[in-house]
């Protein structure tokens, strides 16, 4: 088949948005139905993309490339083992999500639903990138739907969450900017050739001093989506105040870019600047591990709650890419996307809550399970997934991080694994005050269980989190060879850089280019 | 090539000018829309003929007057602006009592003075092409006759601008004394031995640097920017913020260029110029911030963009200043095309509270604003990103990293009152009721073609990055 | 006698500015506007460019400052408008006044030796008239478009709205 | 046959999903049926899979039965795969076998309540992890059912969720729990890295290959062992399992008496090799069983929960087990757990059947001279109470005495053991007093029962009372099948059987006259206690209440054991909350989003000072341009 | 003949005079009058400085800056004038509507 899969996985949900703004807004079902029908093509699509991934190969598969502006802008992307199962995860979330938002989104369904699809366009773009300026593209653009949909359908005080989102996330992605400029001069400067072309990167060796530099760019855009500590007081109010949708996306998909540019980006272009700065980031990791922690175990808004949890967990992954060895990027990657799911899921509960008491302050609830008994079962689960409890997926990405970190330093081991006391502390005590103890609040009487279609959207999520949790071979042999592949780019120019001369300013064993390129760019020029 | 047509640009547009002014007298008052549509004639005969003249390189007047490409190329571009401007203020000036013929006669004269401008490399006819397109500015920055704020802006712009014209006249005094020529290259030449005259000449340039530095708003030369800009008729505003910058731009553009290359000693020029470019882009955005009215803001952001395109300027890159500029057309006067749209007979809504709502209420225009305020803000794929991008990444290649830094962190500041104002457009319920009128066709008109500007721009312009790379590699 | 000629006309032009400076009375201060330019027109005599010292006085003290003293009497403002009184402003001035002073002649330096040519410059009307239309025709054609704007803005500006 | 046993644990795993997913569409009648029914299956192949075992040369120990590669990631391996050897085969009979009978029991005990399937989901789920738990072939699949019986612990402590104190029991239990697992991975951890693998097999033949240091296996030890005192109550992670007894008591008689509290037993059994390697570790675990022994014994003579006697009784009596597994007797600890098994489940399915009498009292206070009402739960309630009292002749009887018998000759090698073994019968003292003040004031003595609820006083079903019998008659015969070893060496059946995989260790012989003493001494201790226990609440009740006024003190401390409770509270709980919450108030919300707020209104400010100088006034505008004008000619110039 | 130095410095002085009035005067009318004298500062720069180089360009060039002088006196005072009917002021201090 030669179908252009990975273009039509990454443009379809685009497509449906338009397809959606000839429909009468009005049509409030009929634009549900179709926006649903195109997330769900786009998911099996995205399916595909899962068969015929060859796991031998640590490249990108899949690749597509196309000249588009000149100077080294292509467009150019691929699937590798790191970021197959985001993409999967994102598309496996969006059918959710509008399931989700079903009824909850009442308002400017139709303007909703446009912005969902097109930032699923966004995320899956991010992941697929392979060529930096179309990274960057997709990693900014992405940025508008989400600013939207926290800022419209948010709220009380959307405004300042979205704009802090917002401003948060571009403050460290224009820096980000500058130091793509860096890298495209000093490559043009190294081989007289323009490039964006990341796999060049990978081949370009600079000297640790302006690594520096180029990685704390680099790593304070990532690092704000992570979001690591200190830099995390976005996320809760971004969190609290986004429609349900907003926040599943947010904390599913949106966050593991951040970990993800430090698997692509940061570790395998900067690794001597990754070894000076790793204590630093470790311990960073570490502190968002225990107070993200400490901070959820007293928030008195679930959603905030839930979101404070995300800085631990995010804190566990981050600790675990910095490991720097395969259990813990495999753990980590794993993590990734049962942090997307049990977090995702989380929310959508949470949701689920507030569609029924337009409240979410933990203090308004109490003894609900007794009147939503399946709705019980699935937030136990969805919140046993997130402690980390064995036979579900959270355990396994837990284990691999902890014994990846654990190779790697004990001690940090030993304190990050204080994450599996906290988390069962804040979710348990959440659990208790909101689902058990006798009902206090007379609205909660009123609360109907689940409906079919409510069920219906949770049972794919807790479906995985058994799978994931069960058998994961099928997800981790797939990242094997490109991990290998990552840490060997981590560990092989730690070994150039112990030998080579310190003087100079960058360079290099480039991999070269084909003469095919050079060529295509003295077209460029002459025209 | 000596060719009589290298003239007819600016005849063309002069003679349009002169007919508007004659059916002027004849046209009753509600039929003044033809002489809109006998200017646009014009105004298409014109870029007709800038495509017909592409890389044909036409002079005359001993060269004092040269149609090379990049001349044809912002004609073209200006002859778009002011079509656009044109087209936005058919239904405006009979809202707004701003209904004079001479309106329109006074758009082409000042375009006619934009052509001399762009098409000669003589300071002395650059110097009276921009007096006829000040001339021009300032009576059309107090058109609105019954609204005080507009005379204080044609009042403002007038003191400040002859202010600054009486500097750059004697900067050209300068630099006629110690080259004996206003030709540019004979002054660059000049540049080129060190003598007694340098200094002399040093501080002409700068006189004139400082001199059309008022036209493009650069701080702290920039000061009449907000006021002008919020008094004048908002089609006018238009036409301020894209085209007296635009050319102001091509003019540094010509300046430079050379300079760079021949000059002794550039250091001096560069670092004033790095100054201002700093203090263009903080200033301009962090005054931006305080603004409520719409059209103070966009004052404030054209302030900023143009610290952005210093940096253009400052990183010798012709083809990315160049590229700005075009983008930077299409999406402020998109921007102040959204303004217009909320409009009607008599009243304006230009506070930020007015715009409460308006996203949903009126959906072409907010989807549009938005777009162009975020093309403003440089978020991908708009063409504002992709302008940025190519300025930013030749500015670092050339080593200007300080200047980037600075550069994007002051457009993070803009993204936040970029993003206010899709704020009020969508997210705030109105407090109060608009009304405007929707029947404004050619302003529409103005709305895709700037939207189909801005997106097209910002995907693909590989057909215009390759005429803009036609046009400066071919000047001189 | 040319020395005395140039500080007299000198002088008197920078008294009539100083002047203008500290009377209030728009009209005075036209007056004295007047005066200078006229005393500047003998200074352009001095510089040998008779031609230009007649379009001073013509075009510049009479025509240009007519205009002025016209529209000076339609406003017909009863009370003068005096110059800042605020004290730091005045020194403000005088200081700018004097660094400005210092840093355009320091940087004109370079041309006070210059030598002067001792042959006349061929300055006349008609040699004038010459230059104007060839080597700068383009410019005088570029005046034209400059004054039909100039009028056209002017008129624009202030003629009384036609009636319905 | 025995190649079946990885059926075991799978019959109620399915049973669970059955019941989960359709159980809202079952009948009762089928729910009890099938969730049963799961649990004797797996009974059933267990004792088949056991007679297996038997017949089966003991080089082939232990079965493994792999059935997929679980995680693999870099050198991280861990299978799902299980295995069977006289160690899992004792646990997987208990539970299972204690288990059915529990499940019987709940069909009765449990009729009336809403929850009644989500009841028996959970008792499935239950029995399912603690089976992956006791026959998981590697630490990492152990510690899935590790943490699987803490959820289901959780669960079922909860199961009246609508009580605050049961959510509360529950969310406690699982939270100390995890204190405990957090240690119990750190030390899979350590073994993984040190040993590379997981695989009990591939660790018992690293170790015994020296692969360890002992300094190292101290520290893993010792870890591990933090995990079973959370798990098995012990110091200082005993706390959750009194508040445990929030749950139905059938609960209380499965999990939090016979099986998932002996976990941390089977587990340092389990890992014998390892302890006996360490020699402080051995000793920690074995000071830290006998503390609790006692210590927990003591907090029972007060109590008037008649649960949470049980409850401390429990706690105290796992604290023998640990006495054993510490002393190098895994055998009797093992031993223990085995008899422990049948009397503590009899004793709280009793103690349930007390309650189902009396609509659901649980004080005893308000209860006395039950005898006559309940004549079948008081006789087998009081073989309960003999057995675990240690009375010759009853099973509890024999695994105690293995225990202190082994104790005290460890002795012989360093006086710490029989300060351990003094602890031991110290608390054999306690146990009987308190069993039987239990016995005393519930059944016998005066009534002092609510009229309301005397009215309704009545003995339970058939379902209930059966179960009791089965479980009295094998407290009683339970422990034949480890006699002394005085009585010779083949007696020892339990020993034998589970020699292949437990390697006693520091053989010290004791002759036959003090093995004999220390019998006499364990039957003296025993029935002291119960006599003790007759005076103070039949012969002259006034004693301990004038006890109680002499030494207020110390009685007030038993009574509210201890405060550690409170303690705990004080030290971590709130101190953890509290902090946060000044933490989140002045640093999150100040500090931090303060600065990036800061940061705004910074920039906004100069926007503000700048905007000034746009003052509307021409001549401002000027000057600005004149001084930009002065400003760049001065830096040309100069 | 005179040198050029004088007519130098006293241009110098002129515009500076002229740009300094602009700034301390407060009535419109007079502050364009300044702008006028600084023009003719530099029209006297031009003059002498052609002189210097011996060329009639630059009172050519004179001539057409006096032509712009004219112009923008034109519409300047219509501007002016426009102002005073609106406001019957032509105090620069009054006219402050737009600022911030």
């Amino acid at each position: 088949m030669n179908l252009p899969i990975l273009s039509l996985v990454t443009f379809l949900p685009l497509a449906g948005a338009v397809l959606l703004i000839f429909v009468h807004h009005e049509r409030k079902n009929l634009l549900r139905v179709l926006s649903l029908a195109v997330a769900i093509i786009t998911f099996i699509f995205s399916l595909s993309l899962y068969f015929n991934f060859n796991d031998q190969i640590p490249d990108p598969q899949f690749v597509e490339k196309a000249d588009w502006l000149g100077y080294g802008i292509k467009y150019h992307i691929g699937v590798d083992g790191i970021s197959l199962f985001l993409i999967l995860l994102t598309t496996l979330l969006m059918p959710i999500i509008i399931l989700s938002s079903w009824t909850y989104i009442q308002k400017r369904v139709k303007e909703y639903l446009i912005f969902m699809l097109i930032l699923e366009t966004g995320i899956i773009g991010v992941f697929v990138a392979l060529n930096l300026f179309l990274f960057y593209v997709f990693w900014e653009a992405m940025l508008i739907p989400m600013y939207f949909l926290i800022g419209v359908w948010g709220g009380p005080r959307k405004i300042y969450a979205t704009l802090k989102f917002v401003l948060f996330t571009m403050l460290g992605s224009l820096l980000m900017l500058v130091a793509i400029f860096f890298l495209y001069s000093m490559y043009y400067k190294a081989t007289g050739v323009y490039s964006l072309n990341l796999f060049d990167y990978y081949g370009l060796i600079l000297n640790p001093n302006i690594q520096i530099w180029l990685f704390l760019a680099f790593a304070l855009s990532f690092a704000i989506k992570v979001p690591l500590f200190p830099f995390h007081t976005w996320l809760p109010d971004a969190h609290v105040e986004a429609p349900t949708g907003g926040s599943v996306i947010l904390a599913a998909v949106l966050l593991k870019m951040g970990t993800y540019g430090f698997l692509r980006f940061a570790l395998p272009l900067f690794p001597d600047a990754v070894m000076k700065f790793l204590p630093l980031l470790a311990v960073l990791s570490l502190i968002g591990i225990i107070y993200g922690g400490l901070m959820a175990l007293i928030q008195k808004d679930v959603k905030s709650l839930v979101a404070y949890s995300s800085v631990s967990h995010m804190g566990l992954i981050m600790l675990a890419v910095f490991a720097l060895n395969t259990e813990a990027i495999e753990g980590a990657i794993y993590q990734m996307l049962n942090h997307g799911l049990s977090t995702g899921a989380l929310f959508l509960i949470v949701g689920i809550l507030y569609e029924r008491s337009h409240t979410r302050m933990i203090s308004d609830f109490g003894g609900v399970s007794k009147q939503m008994p399946v709705f019980s079962a699935f937030f136990l689960i969805c919140m046993l997934s997130s402690v980390g409890l064995p036979g579900l997926n959270g355990f396994i990405g837990e284990i691999l991080c902890i014994f990846g970190i654990f190779k790697a330093n004990k001690l940090l081991a030993i304190l990050g694994i204080s994450t599996i006391i906290l988390a069962a502390g804040y979710l348990l005590w959440m659990f208790q005050r909101v689902m058990q103890g006798p009902i206090t609040n007379e609205k909660i009487l009123s609360f109907k269980d689940l409906n079919k279609r409510e069920i219906v959207y949770l049972v794919p999520i807790v479906i995985m989190m058994f799978w994931m949790g069960i058998y994961p071979k099928p997800f981790l042999r797939k990242m094997d060879s490109s991990v290998t592949q990552l840490l060997n780019r981590v560990n092989k120019r730690e070994i150039y850089f112990t030998q080579s001369r310190k003087d100079k300013d960058f360079l290099l064993e480039i991999e070269p280019i084909t003469t095919e390129e050079k060529n295509e760019q003295k077209e460029d020029k002459a025209r | 090539m000596n060719n009589f047509f290298a003239l007819s640009p600016i005849l063309v547009v002069v003679l349009g000018a002169l007919l508007v002014l004659l059916l002027d007298v004849f046209l009753k008052k509600e039929n003044k829309n033809y002489l809109a549509y006998i200017s646009l004639i014009f105004l298409v005969i014109c870029a007709f003929v800038c495509i017909r003249f592409w890389n044909k390189n036409y002079s005359y007047f001993n060269g004092n007057l040269f149609l090379d490409n990049l001349a044809l190329f912002f004609i073209f571009i200006l002859v778009l602006a002011t079509g656009f401007v044109i087209l936005l203020s058919m239904k405006y000036i009979t809202f707004q009592d701003v209904n004079y013929g001479e309106f329109y006669a006074l758009l082409l004269l000042a375009l006619s003075g934009v052509a001399i401008m762009l098409s000669s490399i003589d300071l002395l006819i650059i110097f009276l092409g921009l007096e006829v397109l000040s001339i021009c500015s300032y009576a059309l920055a107090g058109l609105k006759r019954k609204d005080e704020k507009s005379s204080e802006a044609a009042i403002k712009y007038f003191l400040l601008g002859s202010f600054a014209t009486a500097f750059l006249v004697y900067g050209l005094a300068l630099l006629y004394g110690s080259s004996h020529s206003t030709s540019i290259s004979s002054i660059i030449n000049f540049f080129i031995t060190e003598s007694e005259l340098s200094i002399m000449a040093l501080i002409g340039l700068a006189l004139v640097i400082i001199g059309f530095g008022f036209k493009i708003a650069v701080v702290p030369f920039h000061m009449w920017t907000p006021d002008v800009y919020q008094g004048a008729p908002t089609p006018i505003t238009a036409f301020f913020s894209v085209v007296p910058k635009a050319v102001g731009f091509i003019v540094f553009l010509r300046l430079f260029v050379p300079y760079w290359k021949n000059a002794l000693n550039t250091q001096a020029i560069f670092w004033i110029l790095w100054v201002i470019c700093v203090l263009t882009m903080v200033v301009g955005n962090l005054v931006a911030l305080r603004q409520t009215n719409l059209k103070r803001i966009l004052a404030y952001s054209s302030i900023a963009h143009a610290g952005y395109l210093l940096i253009a300027v400052l990183a010798q890159d012709n083809s990315s200043l160049v590229f700005y500029l075009t983008v930077y057309l299409f999406m402020n006067i998109g921007a102040f095309a959204a303004v217009i749209a909320l409009s009607r007979k008599g009243k304006e809504y230009l506070e930020l509270e007015d715009y409460a709502g308006v996203g949903f209420k009126y959906p072409w225009i907010g989807v549009t604003f938005s777009i162009f305020l975020l093309s403003l803000a440089g978020f991908p794929p708009t063409g504002g990103f992709l302008a940025k991008f190519y300025v930013f990444s030749t500015a670092v290649r050339e080593g200007l990293l300080p200047l980037v830094i600075i550069g994007v962190l002051a457009s993070l500041i803009s993204v936040f009152y970029y993003l206010r104002i899709i704020v009020y457009m969508y997210m705030r319920e109105p407090a109060r009721e608009i009304e405007i009128a929707v029947e404004n066709p050619a302003l529409f008109l103005v709305l895709f073609f700037c939207l189909y500007g801005v997106i097209q721009l910002g995907i693909y312009p590989r057909n215009i990055l390759v005429l803009i790379n036609q046009a400066v590699s071919s000047f001189f | 006698m040319g020395y005395f000629l140039f500080f007299l006309l000198a002088a008197l032009t920078v008294g009539a500015v100083l002047a203008m400076i500290i009377s209030k009375n728009q009209a005075y201060n036209a007056l004295f506007l007047i005066l200078a330019f006229a005393c500047l027109g003998g200074i352009f005599a001095l510089l040998e460019a008779p031609f230009i010292a007649v379009v001073q006085i013509i075009i510049y003290a009479g025509a240009i400052m007519v205009l002025f003293i016209f529209v000076i009497m339609m406003i017909n403002v009863r009370y003068g408008i005096p110059a800042e009184k605020k004290k730091w402003t005045i020194y403000l001035s005088i200081v700018l006044a004097v660094v400005l002073i210092i840093e355009l002649i320091l940087s004109i330096k370079g041309a006070f030796t210059l030598p002067v040519s001792t042959a006349i410059i061929k300055a006349g009307p008609t040699d004038l008239g010459r230059l104007l239309f060839t080597k700068y025709l383009y410019p005088f054609e570029i005046t034209s478009i400059l004054i039909i704007a100039a009028l056209v803005g002017a008129i624009v500006l202030i003629k009384k709205k036609e009636k319905k | 046959m025995t190649e079946i046993f990885w059926l075991i644990p799978f019959i109620p795993a399915a049973s669970t999903l059955i019941l989960a997913v359709f159980g809202k569409n079952l009948p009762k009648k089928y729910v009890s049926f099938q969730a049963c029914f799961a649990v004797f299956a797996s009974f059933v192949i267990a004792a088949i899979s056991a007679v297996g075992l038997l017949q089966t040369a003991h080089a082939s120990y232990p079965l493994v039965k792999n059935l997929f590669s679980w995680i693999q990631a870099g050198s991280f391996q861990a299978n799902l795969s299980l295995m069977f050897d006289p160690l899992s085969a004792v646990m997987a009979l208990v539970v299972s076998g204690v288990g059915f009978i529990i499940h019987v029991y709940s069909v009765g005990y449990m009729a009336d309540d809403e929850g009644y399937t989500r009841y028996f989901t959970y008792l499935n789920l239950f029995t399912f992890s603690m089976l992956i738990l006791v026959m998981g072939s590697n630490l990492v699949l152990m510690f899935v059912g590790w943490e699987g019986v803490g959820l289901c612990s959780y669960l079922l402590i909860g199961f009246w969720f609508e009580k605050h104190s049961a959510a509360n029991a529950g969310k406690k239990a699982f939270i100390v729990n995890r204190i405990g697992d957090a240690g119990f991975l750190l030390g899979i951890l350590f073994i993984f890295i040190h040993i590379g693998s997981a695989e009990f097999t591939a660790i018992n033949q690293a170790i015994s290959g020296g692969a360890l240091s002992a300094g190292l296996a101290t520290l893993i030890a010792i870890l591990l062992f933090v995990g079973a005192t959370g798990k098995s109550a012990q110091i200082p992670l005993y706390v959750w399992l009194p508040d445990a007894m929030e749950g139905p008591t059938p609960v209380s008689a499965l999990i939090h008496a016979a099986t998932m509290v002996t976990a941390g037993v089977y587990m340092v059994s389990r890992m014998n090799l390892l302890y006996t390697l360490s020699e402080t570790a051995a000793q920690v675990v074995a000071l830290v069983g006998a503390l609790t022994a006692v210590y927990a014994a003591t907090m029972a003579l007060t109590q008037n929960d008649i649960k949470r006697v049980l409850a401390y009784s429990t706690i105290s009596q796992i604290g023998y087990m640990f006495i054993g597994c510490g002393v190098g007797a895994y055998a009797a600890g093992m031993f223990h757990l085995y008899t422990h098994a049948f009397f503590k489940s009899l004793l709280f399915l009793a103690a349930g059947s007390v309650m189902h009498a009396l609509s659901g009292e649980i004080d005893m206070k308000k209860m006395g001279g039950l005898r006559k009402y309940l004549p079948l739960t008081y006789p087998t309630f009081l073989i309960g109470a003999i057995a675990i009292a240690g009375v010759p002749f009853f099973s509890g009887f024999f695994s105690k005495d293995a225990i202190l018998t082994k104790a005290f000759a460890q002795g012989q090698d360093s006086a710490f053991y029989y300060f351990i073994w003094g602890l031991g019968i110290l608390g054999a003292v306690l146990t009987a007093f308190y069993m039987f003040r239990l016995i005393f004031v519930t059944f016998h003595g005066e009534e002092r029962i609510d009229p309301e609820i005397k009215k309704h006083i009545h003995e339970s079903p058939k379902i209930m009372t059966i179960p009791l019998v089965i479980l009295a008659f094998f407290s009683v015969i339970a422990g034949y099948i480890g006699l002394p070893v005085v009585l010779g060496e083949k007696l020892n059946f339990f020993g034998k059987f589970l020699e292949p995989v437990i390697k006693e260790v520091h053989e010290v012989h004791l002759s036959l006259q003090t093995e004999w003493t220390l019998i006499a001494v364990a039957s003296v201790v025993a029935l002291l206690g119960i006599f003790i226990a007759y005076v103070f609440y039949i012969r002259s009740p006034m004693i301990p209440r004038n006890l109680a006024a002499r030494f207020p003190t110390i009685y007030k401390l038993l009574f509210n054991k201890y405060y550690v409770d409170e303690i705990y509270n004080a030290v971590f709980v709130n101190p953890t909350v509290k902090g946060s919450e000044i933490i989140y108030d002045n640093f999150d919300l100040k500090v931090i989003d303060g600065a990036v707020n800061g940061t705004a209104t910074a920039t906004g400010f100069t926007g503000k000072i700048l905007s000034y100088f746009q003052s509307g006034l021409i001549k401002d505008y000027a000057l600005i341009f004149l001084l930009g004008v002065i400003i760049f000619l001065a830096y040309l110039l100069f | 003949m005179i040198p050029p130095n004088y007519f130098l410095i006293l241009s110098v002085i002129l515009f500076v005079l002229g740009s300094v009035a602009f700034f301390v005067k407060k009535d419109l009318i007079t502050m364009f009058m300044s702008i006028e004298i600084m023009l003719n500062a530099a029209n006297l720069a031009f003059i002498t400085l052609a002189r210097s180089a011996n060329s009639a360009d630059g009172q050519i060039i004179v001539f057409f800056i006096i032509t712009v002088a004219a112009a923008e006196a034109a519409v300047g005072l219509a501007i002016i004038l426009l102002i005073f009917r609106q406001k019957k002021t032509i105090k620069s201090e009054d006219i402050k509507l737009m600022k911030g």
